[in-house]
């Protein structure tokens, strides 16, 4: 978060609203077949990689619980949802608001506890009670449902203006705008004092206390702003999936919450879309074409740690900026000889990776694959051969490029740098 | 006689079971500026830290303003008009010089936990900033992160985030250490500039910062402060001559 | 009595299994301050990779080989993935350790395939130790608990006899100055990781066969293990011992017993039925939570006591 | 035309094997129906899908067999699994009239799918437990030896079905026998079953039932092994991946099973399938369910002279079947199969009544006895709704 | 006993020394002067093979440059680093303990030699080395890479948070690594202290040696004082 002291402008009103005419176009663009669920599903873990970044980003607490939030969110959500008490009276458009709470109240109970520490004791406690929860969802079933979880139909009530919520594309939009106000609102949060204060505990939690601050307070106030917003995203993806089990609040959840985050990137405020669509490209729509998915996501993300820790929208903005510099000219040549390699590469090692696993849990139904339209025979050495050289051409070339490209790179950056402190010194 | 400003009475710290700070008596008026002196560990810092509420003492009293402030968080002390700097930087290195400012002055405003406020639409924590900004001289740093500053730079925020809440008692710990003779001169001009009308006291091993800024010195010695009194008398004090300025001459050499 | 017996036989059994897993992550932790998430995948590699080798060599050779191998790994992993993110900090490498777990699950997968790999007990350990009364303790076990007990000696030598562990303790914060001193600290680090995965591939070359080798037996054990390190003691070794061993006998006995909130007032005469209120919670037995105690034991020592129990840092 | 059938079940973690062997064996037999044309010129495919064993994650991948086109789906390891499906499916189908969607249940044998829960949209192949169960204790009851009884299972919907019905069925038949325990533990996380056995073994228990299954069954037997527990183990699934490994000699004469079918039955019926699947496979063929639901499929299909999930499942509907269990009926009010169920007995090959071995053990169950199916039968309460009614 | 020749030092881009030559003989104490900032402290870390650098350093006639720095530091060079670098979570003694090269490797100085020199260090003894005083850090410092038995010490601002007092207590046990045959390269900002003990002076300045010479010669020589040291 690299927020300064800039008055009200144009071009935060043309952000804003061009998100919002993004989500009102989204599924006009993308009109195919899974398309609407896949949306729908990614706004819902937007909102919570949103509220994630809060914590992680903003405040520099590392949970491995936050799912926890919007889990708990998401229950109290579908209990209202099917409940004929008071939840009844809540229209199925503000039942995310009833997750919110839920989950800010929890928020209240839980982070009383594990704010009090930080740092990796913290880490910890998060871990210790999403388990804690999730092994918990088994022993009460009454609330939580055991291992089927909890239904509802989101049909229910009076149609609201024509909205039943039946179809896909009404939750679509409840979804959306959802995810607009939250994304406004966790914005604003960033540039409020408490959400600055918060930043400055992530840095330095010692010296803040010496200028006023509480840093407990200071956590535990954000972390419980986390929840609410966690806990809408736990009641769209109840009214989206229309289930609710253990699952909502386990650590798998929260990791893999994490590691979307992480892939957009923790330092920016919008990282997480980034991360999220990507991690549901990955999760939903690439697991349509292979097995491996989950392969090429670790893959992924271990390279991206590995070589952009500040995360995806870390390269975006170091590339923009080069081209905001006017300097792109000097990279993109040898940044388009490294990228070719790391494609060809990288299309020997798909190759590789499918071969391998249909070798090793489809061979059964014989030994040929098709892919992209390509019917592939496994058992011939051909086909390995191929993958092999794309593999070693794209290493090989790599390594060939791969200097010449860096140091053009950093001459590139520390001018840039240059100039900007030029500017500033 | 009005209330000190800041009062010690007989003050002790131990770590496990060795004392540090073995009774120390201050008295700091208000208006004043006190520096203390003393060898190296004889618990100066560690005095800092105990005034500061970073550690608890452990027995003795604190006063700010007449009242006690032992037993406090570092945080309400500071809430009481006492802030203090640090001998190592110690400073929010991702955010900007004129981030790190402006956190530093909310509490002081009155914007505390605030979460729906706009900090942008905050003028006078907009105008404290600007204003601390300018005393320390570092105007054309502002949108450079803390982390990246030159030791110097750091330093002199260091000594900015202090002043910055407003507070009328200001610790400094070492405040130019590592810096070059212009630097530090530079140092103690800021310091005298932004300490008018408050009490201070500072920790300094430079001499000549030392007698350029105090109007009474505090000598420390295993954790007693064995002397406290005007500069010239201090340094015609024989006790202290032998427990710490040792060869006064070839430092002012230097 | 023989219930009891054999239940706390168990209980340590298992104990001690999951102190051969943890005392690498503690290791591992508290020299090089990275919270290793794939140490429970190196676990599974050990028991893979033993599986492998005992179907052609057999369990002895494997029993030493796997353990050397998944050392190997380790340092490799040490050497060209967290080496270079050294400089970021903590986070990068635990989320590094993070993606990695989530490789390996998927490398098994490809390698070994998605179900159980029959990896069977060596038949000269196959059998009862003995049998008391009519109950018989199986001679695995008994192995289990000695291959243990030897590794905490070994580890106990080896920390002692050495420096290794205040060069890495030093190099945390300071590593140019450590290697200014005359310390290859890259190196040590190196082995360092690698050792902690050999500690967490023997306990895989053991545990493999006495319960199931199969893709998700990392998940399984890989959150109670960082409870066992929490609750020990972050780094404390000895708190890591007895922490596994409280944990393992501690849920042994608590899926034995029956007994519940219901059952004790009912016993004290109350009358409680489906209605009173609280009757879910009242109703649970013992033996129905044993899958929270550790975790309610983690949550409650990090509130009660952060550093655990023999810890010495939060 | 191609008629697409999604199979949703878990083909990854513990029930993997479970999963995999049984899409095998869809698989194989919608070839077969494919090319001896039990649907006339359609064809038939049976495409997999990992649920990882999650009714959430099934939903989820409902959706998206739903995108991508799928009107049919099969389902069976989970009853957990499979009333989330039902449920959503019901909905569905409510709200997109004109895209119904079919769901042959397999193995998922909660009796609540069939009574208060059923739906026009679901069709069962396999016996509900309780007919299971009913048939188990039938054949219990004049056993005098069994005096204590243990019952062990999986904590969801199908666990807690088998742990209530042994209870009540036992009670009604065999008031003296005892209830030494009743545990029911998380389902897929266990792996050291010790301390149960040690809990079986303190109760004095002679017998346990058990509805564990694949690698929860495996686990706890093998347990039972090396603590040298002597109990009979009445099971549901003995038969499913990995248990017989597990038993091995151990288990001999000591296991007993309730199932739908067993390929030593007394006219070794549907033994080329079982040969045919070890040659493709090198595994073993047991879910004779995929045969009847295929088969009924495909025959509906045939008969409606439609793939139209709507028609197809009204032509499914009391319709007889001749299956490898002899011949079978999809009962009209509750759409649960009717066919006989077998009791077996673990017990060693002997190349005449007991000819096919499990997992190349050597031991294969015997079949001790053939339960008719009105004799099972059990009372239903389903109130069908039916479209256009 | 060091020789170096040509010396250019860079930090990623930023070219800092410009070709630095300086030579310090057996048993010599060498001062290094400079403003702050003129590069004498990477000077010392490009030696120890801590910065990119190139040109040419003879250490006892062998080429150092391109060796790790613990390469280095196994030849007899030794560092004290200017920001102290202690290591706070070990004690005094464990971080004593650390500077030997090889477990209890025995070399011209004991734990003991170290307490009897600063006696401070023996009552803080099993305290963790974070707890110290800045001062005490410092000693501890210096008496850390002294354990490592070095050949030649650079110590890189030994006296900066030093009492005057304990100054001079340091000033005089660098005498005395002399006598004992041990060659020190002090960078310092404090000239008294410089031209006190030492044989010979360089004089930095914008990463380049400005100035040679005895510490009579500087002295009487205002002008390179007046351009390169003073203010
Ligand atoms: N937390 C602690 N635990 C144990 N000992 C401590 C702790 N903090 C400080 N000390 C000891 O207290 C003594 C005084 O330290 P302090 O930092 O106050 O000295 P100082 O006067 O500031 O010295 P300097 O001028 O060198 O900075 C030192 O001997 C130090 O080792
Ligand atoms: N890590 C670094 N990256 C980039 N530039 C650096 C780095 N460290 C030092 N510099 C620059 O190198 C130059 C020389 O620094 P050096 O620390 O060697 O100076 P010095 O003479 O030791 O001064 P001081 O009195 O501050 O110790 C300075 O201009 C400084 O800004
Ligand atoms: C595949 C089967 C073992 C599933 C089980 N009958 C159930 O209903 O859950
Ligand atoms: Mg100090
Ligand atoms: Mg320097």
């Amino acid at each position: 978060m690299r927020l300064t002291y800039t008055p009200l402008n144009l071009g935060r009103y043309l952000v804003w609203g061009g998100f919002a005419l993004l989500l009102v176009l989204a599924p006009l663009i993308f009109s195919k077949g899974a398309a609407l669920s896949i949306l729908s599903q990614i706004g819902t873990v937007m909102i919570f990689g949103l509220s994630y970044n809060m914590l992680l980003g903003q405040g520099g607490m590392l949970s491995f619980g936050h799912a926890v939030y919007s889990g708990l969110g998401a229950f109290f959500a579908i209990h209202a949802m099917n409940s004929s008490g008071i939840g009844a009276l809540v229209p199925t458009s503000l039942i995310p608001l009833v997750g919110g709470v839920a989950g800010m109240a929890f928020g209240v109970l839980f982070g009383y506890v594990t704010t009090k520490k930080s740092g990796t004791t913290f880490a910890m406690i998060t871990l210790g009670l999403v388990e804690l929860l999730f092994a918990c969802s088994l022993m009460f079933p009454g609330f939580f449902g055991g291992e089927g979880g909890i239904t509802t139909n989101r049909v229910r009530g009076q149609a609201f203006m024509g909205l039943t919520y039946g179809p896909q594309v009404q939750v679509y939009y409840l979804i959306a705008a959802w995810l607009f106000v939250s994304t406004v609102a966790m914005f604003a949060f960033t540039q409020t004092p408490l959400g600055r204060m918060a930043n400055a505990v992530r840095d330095n939690p010692e010296r803040v206390e010496f200028i006023g601050y509480d840093t407990q307070w200071v956590r535990y106030l954000t972390l419980i702003l986390s929840a609410f917003f966690a806990g809408i995203s736990g009641g769209l993806s109840a009214i989206n999936f229309e289930i609710v089990s253990a699952e909502n609040v386990s650590a798998i959840r929260s990791g893999s919450i994490l590691l979307f985050v992480f892939i957009g990137g923790i330092g920016f405020f919008f990282g997480p879309l980034l991360g999220t669509i990507v991690g549901v490209f990955f999760s939903v729509m690439l697991s349509d074409f292979t097995p491996a998915w989950q392969l090429y996501l670790g893959l992924f993300f271990i390279l991206l740690v590995r070589y952009a820790p500040a995360g995806l929208s870390s390269l975006i903005l170091l590339l923009l900026r080069v081209a905001g510099a006017r300097k792109f000219g000097r990279i993109w040549k040898p940044l388009l000889a490294v990228s070719a390699c790391a494609l060809v590469g990288m299309v020997g090692l798909v190759m590789g990776i499918e071969m391998l696993y249909h070798l090793t849990l489809d061979a059964a139904n014989g030994s040929v694959m098709t892919r992209f339209g390509q019917a592939i025979d496994t058992r011939t050495v051909g086909p390995w051969l191929v993958a092999g050289a794309f593999l070693l051409a794209g290493i090989v070339g790599y390594r060939r490029f791969q200097p010449g490209y860096d140091a053009v790179w950093s001459d590139v950056n520390a001018e840039i740098v240059a100039q900007q402190r030029g500017g500033v010194a | 006689m009005t209330t000190a400003a800041l009062e010690l009475k007989d003050v002790r710290k131990s770590f496990g079971r060795s004392e540090i700070i073995r009774g120390a008596n201050l008295t700091v008026q208000k208006g004043e500026r006190c520096a203390v002196i003393g060898p190296n560990g004889a618990g100066k810092s560690t005095l800092f830290n105990l005034v500061s509420g970073r550690f608890p003492i452990s027995s003795g009293d604190i006063c700010l303003n007449g009242n006690s402030i032992s037993g406090l968080r570092p945080f309400e002390i500071n809430r009481l008009g006492l802030s203090r700097s640090f001998q190592i930087s110690n400073l929010f290195d991702k955010l900007s010089v004129y981030e790190n400012l402006r956190c530093a002055v909310l509490w002081s405003l009155g914007y505390r936990y605030s979460f729906w406020q706009r900090l942008n639409g905050l003028r006078d924590a907009h105008e404290r900033a600007e204003q601390v900004l300018e005393q320390i001289g570092m105007q054309r740093q502002r949108k450079v992160l803390a982390g990246v500053l030159t030791y110097a730079e750091q330093r002199a925020l260091e000594i900015g985030i202090t002043i910055a809440g407003g507070a009328d008692v200001i610790l400094l710990d070492e405040p130019t250490a590592g810096m070059s003779r212009s630097e530090s001169d530079a140092a103690v001009e800021l310091i005298r500039k932004v300490t008018v009308g408050k009490s201070l006291v500072m920790v300094e091993h430079d001499m000549s910062v030392v007698f350029g800024l105090a109007d009474k010195i505090a000598v420390l010695v295993y954790g007693e402060v064995i002397a406290c009194d005007t500069p010239a008398n201090i340094r015609s004090n024989a006790a202290v001559q032998a427990a710490y300025l040792g060869h006064e001459g070839s430092e002012e050499a230097a | 009595m023989e219930f009891t017996l054999f239940t706390l036989l168990n209980g340590i059994s298992y104990g001690l299994l999951l102190f051969m897993l943890s005392s690498g992550l503690t290791l591992i932790f508290s020299m090089m301050g990275v919270l290793n998430f794939a140490h429970a995948s190196f676990y599974m590699l050990g028991a893979y990779i033993a599986y492998t080798i005992s179907s052609v060599l057999g369990f002895w050779p494997a029993l030493v080989l796997a353990p050397v191998a998944v050392g190997l790994i380790g340092a490799l992993v040490e050497r060209y993935g967290l080496r270079p993110l050294h400089k970021f900090g903590h986070i990068p490498e635990l989320l590094f350790t993070f993606g990695l777990s989530f490789l390996v699950v998927e490398l098994v997968q490809l390698i070994w395939g998605r179900a159980a790999v029959p990896y069977p007990i060596p038949k000269e350990l196959d059998g009862p130790l003995f049998t008391l009364f009519s109950t018989s303790f199986p001679m695995y076990r008994g192995f289990m608990m000695l291959v243990a007990l030897s590794m905490l000696a070994g580890i106990y030598l080896v920390l002692t006899r050495t420096r290794v562990g205040l060069v890495i303790q030093a190099a945390l914060s300071h590593p140019d100055a450590v290697e200014a001193l005359g310390h290859n600290v890259p190196r040590i680090f190196m082995w360092v990781f690698g050792g902690g995965c050999a500690l967490a591939g023997l306990a895989g070359v053991i545990g493999g066969n006495a319960f199931v080798t199969e893709p998700g037996m990392a998940a399984t054990v890989g959150s109670i293990i960082f409870v066992v390190v929490v609750v020990g003691g972050m780094g404390s070794l000895a708190g890591a011992f007895y922490a596994s061993i409280l944990i393992g006998v501690l849920q042994t006995f608590a899926v034995a017993l029956d007994y519940s909130l219901m059952s004790l007032f009912n016993g004290l005469g109350a009358n409680i039925t489906t209605d009173t209120p609280g009757y879910e919670v009242l109703k649970l037995t013992i033996s129905q939570s044993a899958a929270i105690l550790p975790f309610l034991l983690l949550v409650l020592i990090l509130i009660f006591r952060p550093k655990g129990l023999m810890g010495t840092r939060e | 035309e191609t008629v697409k059938i999604a199979y949703i079940d878990p083909l990854s973690g513990p029930f993997a094997p479970v999963g995999q062997n049984q899409l095998k064996s869809f698989q194989l037999i919608a070839d077969m129906a494919t090319q001896q044309k039990w649907a006339g010129e359609h064809k038939l495919e049976v495409v997999g899908f990992d649920n990882k064993g999650s009714p959430q994650e099934s939903l989820t991948l409902l959706k998206t067999v739903i995108d991508q086109g799928y009107r049919y789906i099969t389902q069976g390891s989970g009853s957990g699994v499979g009333l989330a499906l039902l449920d959503a499916i019901n909905k569905h189908n409510e709200r997109n009239p004109g895209k119904e969607i079919v769901y042959l249940n397999y193995a998922a044998i909660d009796p609540d799918m069939t009574n208060s829960k059923c739906s026009f949209w679901h069709f069962r192949f396999d016996a509900n437990s309780d007919m299971k169960m009913e048939a188990l204790t039938s054949y219990m009851a004049p056993n005098k030896d069994i005096k204590s009884v243990y019952i062990i299972g999986q904590n969801y919907a199908f666990g807690q079905a088998v742990s209530r019905a042994a209870k009540e069925y036992l009670k009604r038949k065999r008031p003296d026998i005892k209830i030494a325990g009743d545990d029911l533990h998380p389902i897929a996380q266990v792996k050291d079953f010790s301390p149960y056995i040690a809990k079986i073994k303190a109760s004095g228990a002679d017998t346990v039932i058990t509805g564990n299954w694949g690698a929860d069954l495996a686990l706890l037997i093998r347990a039972a092994k090396d603590a040298d527990l002597k109990a009979n183990f009445y099971t549901y699934y003995g038969v499913t991946t990995g248990v017989p490994t597990a038993m091995g000699a151990a288990g001999a004469d000591r296991v007993k099973i309730v199932g739908n079918w067993m390929v030593n039955n007394d006219k070794f019926l549907g033994k080329d399938i079982v040969e045919a699947f070890k040659k493709k496979y090198n595994d073993d063929y047991y879910a004779a369910q995929t045969h009847s639901g295929i088969g009924m499929l495909a025959q509906a299909i045939k008969t409606a002279k439609t793939t139209d999930p709507v028609k197809v499942a009204f032509a499914m509907e009391g319709a007889k079947f001749n299956s490898i269990n002899g011949e079978v009926i999809m009962n009209k009010v509750d759409h649960q199969l009717q066919q006989p169920l077998y009791i077996g007995t673990w017990t060693k090959t002997n190349g005449k009544d007991i000819k096919y071995d499990q997992e190349n053990t050597g031991y294969g169950w015997r079949m001790d006895k053939k339960i008719d199916a009105y004799l099972a039968n059990q009372p239903t309460s389903c109130q069908m709704k039916r479209p256009g009614a | 006993m060091l020789e170096i020749k040509n010396l250019h030092a860079f930090y990623g881009k930023g070219h800092i020394l410009h070709g630095v030559d300086l030579q310090i003989g057996k048993g010599e104490i060498v001062s290094l002067l400079g403003r702050n900032g003129v590069g004498r402290s990477t000077l010392v870390k490009a030696v120890m093979g801590q910065v990119n650098a190139t040109g040419s350093v003879l250490f006892k006639g062998e080429q150092v440059l391109g060796l790790k720095a613990f390469q280095i530091a196994h030849k007899g060079l030794a560092y004290v680093p200017e920001n102290r670098d202690i290591f706070p979570t070990l004690t005094v003694e464990q971080n004593l303990i650390l500077g030997q090269k090889k477990t209890g490797a025995v070399g011209r100085w004991s734990l003991d030699d170290m307490y009897k020199m600063f006696p401070r260090l023996l009552e803080r003894r099993t305290v963790a080395a974070g707890f110290l005083s800045g001062g005490e850090q410092q000693m501890l410092t210096l008496c850390r890479s002294l354990m490592g038995d070095p050949d030649l010490i650079m110590i890189d601002e030994p006296t900066e948070g030093l009492a005057p007092k304990i100054v001079a207590l340091v000033a005089e046990y660098l005498l005395a690594l002399k006598e004992k045959g041990i060659s020190v390269l002090l960078v310092e900002q404090k000239l008294a202290i410089a031209l006190e003990i030492s044989q010979r002076v360089y004089v930095m300045g914008h990463g380049a040696i400005v100035f040679e010479g005895t510490p009579q010669e500087l002295k009487a020589d205002a002008g390179v004082r007046k351009e390169w040291l003073e203010v």
